[in-house]
């Protein structure tokens, strides 16, 4: 129960009805450590100004805090400063690919491939550009367990695809994609390869050197850091050539009445005021990450994982998506017989366990697997097999609640 | 009421029966509602006649909540004039926000008095709205057609 | 010394090269106080969960927070909380405009008036628009004093003119626009209206209802609340008539995998997790203002921009731009004879007094101006006649500097 | 040193100087620099013969800092062969960026030492370099007109 990751998290100490929080929704967004939550607070009371903006020493910590939190963002994706750039959060980062290299490299008759697997906001803004240019979009399909088999990948993508983007861990099963194999038939056939690091991010350790990706977008909120800051990271080469997305304060290099230049990278996609307090939030959760090691960190989640898998699969009534096989992290995806996803998730609220319920921002998935809606449970690194007890506890109630005998 | 109460009290009596579950013969109107928050879709069907609900029921799954909350509804409304629904959909929808909280008043909901306490879980009002929302379309679409 | 506001701000406690520190660039972005810092912190300790995603309690309690802050920035512009959009910043709600409402809305042979005294932000993003679908961008001109005479209005905004995009306050010089008159000469000839009111809204008290303007857009980073939260807010039929922005996640209704149907408002225009705890920063930022009054704001800040005025006037080697006529917040743009601003600011800051220096991302202004560069001191609620006097003391050595005699 | 210091040597001696700041006859190469943090440019001039910087001067206005750094620059380069010039403004952005700090190495650079403290500047750093990185510019297309 003292748990010395979990005790530096000052919202998972507290109780619900008298229970401790068992706090099972990660995927949706992690809570922040004492760290995180001081370097903000630091920035705040000593550092802030506009970054960029100020030529005194008060703005000069601004943009010293701003641009280190980009190295220190750039370290840990063994990437160049001037290819990481903030964003809100991953679905702004696929949004300004989406507009920025999508509207200006696709035209009728572009293939586009996604996975089934897609969060939506890996899919519509794709669907948008499709429609937009007039170019196809292609699904990679999965089998009912939830593995792209590689005859899929063979099959489409083929030549004519111009872009492949495609989820690095589902956010609803828990799987790890096969990045490398989708990653080199996408180059084999010229194609740009966008990766969706939003689940990954947490839980495996991003090289970009060694993804062989173009892109990678993620969300600082699911890491640790707090809301309203993300990243998209991409070659510096396709950066360069891709027209800025927004446009304003900061990412000119001059404006005249009718025209105007563009700042060098990563200022060019970077308009307006940033979320420099989010930034350095970001950088603080990657300098605690790091303080634990990306190997602790998958140590601890695979027990924890497997743990959970295991309970839930000896449960009666139970049904769990995907495969048990094969690499996975963060989700499992559940259900309960006889009882809609949306009671599960209220009847363990009374028990103080925090899952989440619905289509999960994947209902393509979801109707894939013939589901309209499931139950996730999603780890971080502070959860415990003590949480994983909570759930299984909680989940032996919920059918007697609602009057089945077992 | 503790929320367990109210899920064993909901089931017990509605959120399981089958009653009220059919398609409606000569149905004259037939609404769609959806709880745009987990996708689940009702489909409400209502024959009217000289402005009296003769006969309804509604398809659809959905939880144990809104499922129930329907049910009761049916038993409420039907053989009621569609002016009386309208003013028990108003009612229930009153007690929901918050805006009816006179018991004496509440006393005509019957059964559907359960959900009061369903304002204290916010996610869970849309699902125990779905069937009223769908209700007062249909009522709406109802004296349309007879005007 | 002891103002009872000033020293609710954490970060003006601070010294410098044991000086007391001296804001006065809050036109780039104000400081926090204390009760904005504990409101977000609470967020993050106590409730912070994905909002609208968990049906859990946590979940709601995030949710309550975020669609709480709607209500609170609802009530502040006397506006409906549907049309009221978070966003980034003000660029932010700019950019979607121009993409949503001007793609959408303007066509080749089209006019879109903006003023000269535009931001970048306010004016990159409809040059963008325009010359996208070929519309022409027409400028209203000001006098070498700043001020948009009305003839201008007159012969600018003419038929054929389908948005008029202006600055409600401008950053440079501290002026308040001709807004009535704009706005009505804009509806008079059929044309949307656009009020950017980065500049105004920590000073005067924004009315939708009163403004008669059809959209509006501020940064709350201006207005004590944190980096990485905006607001657009705009005319419901407008707003539903437009298409979404970013798409993705929490903006849809349904998701097929070749298309799908957007939510209402305002989650169309949200997609994504939405940065929470900006926006409960935002909600404390304005009940702090509450607590305060526009009247109170308005008296302190315009007896202390006089008392800026008039002593920068009356010292020699100075030179003002604008006027001191008509109504003024916030900003006074200046030069020191002789001194490059960039000197003007570093020398100035070795006093501890921060000003900025620059073209403050008003380049066509500042070229219509004459200038290539000036300084700017701006103030907010927590500047007193002291920091005037600190700057005043403090330009008194800017030429001795640079070994000019006076 | 002090900034009011650095100031103080910097403009006494070089940024109101008009000495070095002329359009150079028969100029071999003219490179235009900017600065985006302000706006400020400089048209660099060279009159380059057999890898010779036989003149050299530079138009255009600036803060103090840029237009002392250009002018001391320029007394540091006239006369110098290309080779050299290149490599004392290798040394100049060794020494603002921290990676050279031996003081029997930065000997070479003469007043430009003065600079040495502003890389605590960082909004300055780009006022400082301004004409040394135009330079480099130069000295790349002297190189390649001959080559
Ligand atoms: C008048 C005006 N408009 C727009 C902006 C842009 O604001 P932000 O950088 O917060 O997006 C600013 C401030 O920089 C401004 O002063
Ligand atoms: C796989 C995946 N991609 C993208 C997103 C979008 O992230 P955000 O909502 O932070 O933009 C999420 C999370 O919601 C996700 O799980």
């Amino acid at each position: 129960m003292t748990d010395t990751i979990k005790t530096q998290f000052p919202l998972l100490q507290q109780k619900q009805n008298g229970k401790p929080l068992v706090y099972l929704d990660s995927g949706a967004t992690t809570q922040r450590p004492q760290a995180v939550l001081d370097a903000v607070k630091h920035f705040y009371e000593q550092d802030n100004a506009n970054p960029h903006r100020g030529a005194y020493e008060l703005g000069e910590r601004a943009t010293a805090a701003y641009e280190g939190a980009r190295a220190q963002v750039a370290s840990f994706l063994n990437a160049q400063k001037e290819e990481v750039i903030f964003t809100r959060n991953a679905t702004e980062s696929l949004n300004l690919l989406a507009y920025s290299w999508g509207l200006h490299n696709l035209k009728a008759g572009d293939k586009v491939v996604v996975s089934i697997l897609e969060h939506h906001s890996n899919l519509i803004p794709w669907q948008q550009v499709c429609h937009a240019v007039g170019a196809e979009l292609i699904f990679l399909y999965t089998g009912q367990d939830g593995v792209i088999p590689d005859e899929e990948i063979e099959k489409k993508i083929t030549k004519g695809v111009k872009l492949v983007a495609c989820t690095h861990v589902s956010n609803v099963l828990g799987l790890v994609s096969p990045v490398e194999k989708i990653a080199a038939r996408a180059h084999e056939v010229g194609a740009v390869m966008v990766l969706d690091c939003a689940q990954s991010a947490p839980h495996l350790k991003l090289d970009v050197q060694k993804l062989n990706v173009d892109f990678l977008a993620f969300s600082g909120h699911k890491l640790y850091a707090p809301l309203g800051i993300g990243v998209l990271w991409g070659r510096r080469e396709l950066l360069e050539a891709m027209p800025p997305f927004l446009t304003g304060g900061d990412m000119i290099d001059s404006v005249r009445e009718q025209d105007a230049t563009w700042a060098p990278l990563p200022q060019k996609f970077e308009a307006g005021t940033q979320n420099a307090g989010g930034a350095v939030g970001l950088a603080a959760a990657i300098r605690w990450i790091q303080s634990i090691g990306y190997e602790t960190i998958e140590k601890r989640e695979n027990d924890v994982y497997r743990y959970l898998w295991d309970e839930l699969a000896k449960m009666p009534h139970i049904t769990l998506y995907g495969t048990p096989e094969g690499q996975h992290c963060g989700a499992v995806a559940f259900n309960v017989e006889g009882v809609h996803p949306h009671d599960v998730s209220t009847i363990l609220d009374a028990d103080a366990v925090c899952v989440r319920a619905g289509h999960h921002c994947a209902q393509p998935l979801l109707t894939h697997l013939g589901l309209r809606a499931c139950c996730r449970a999603s780890i971080a690194v502070y959860n415990t097999r003590e949480d994983v007890d909570a759930l299984a506890n909680s989940l032996q109630k919920v059918r007697k609640w609602l009057g089945y005998g077992t | 009421m503790e929320l367990e109460q109210i899920y064993t009290q909901i089931i017990t009596e509605n959120s399981r029966s089958k009653e009220h579950k059919y398609a409606v013969k000569d149905a004259t109107q037939v609404v769609e509602g959806v709880n745009p928050s987990c996708g689940d879709e009702i489909s409400l069907q209502l024959r009217v006649k000289d402005g009296m609900i003769e006969d309804a029921a509604f398809l659809g799954d959905g939880c144990a909540i809104s499922q129930a909350s329907a049910n009761i509804m049916i038993d409420l409304i039907k053989g009621k004039s569609v002016k009386e629904a309208e003013h028990l959909s108003n009612l229930f929808l009153g007690m929901i926000k918050g805006e009816v909280t006179d018991d004496g008043q509440l006393d005509e909901l019957e059964d559907a008095q359960a959900f009061k306490d369903i304002s204290h879980m916010p996610a869970r009002v849309k699902c125990a709205v779905l069937g009223w929302h769908t209700l007062q379309d249909a009522v709406t679409k109802a004296e349309k057609a007879t005007s």
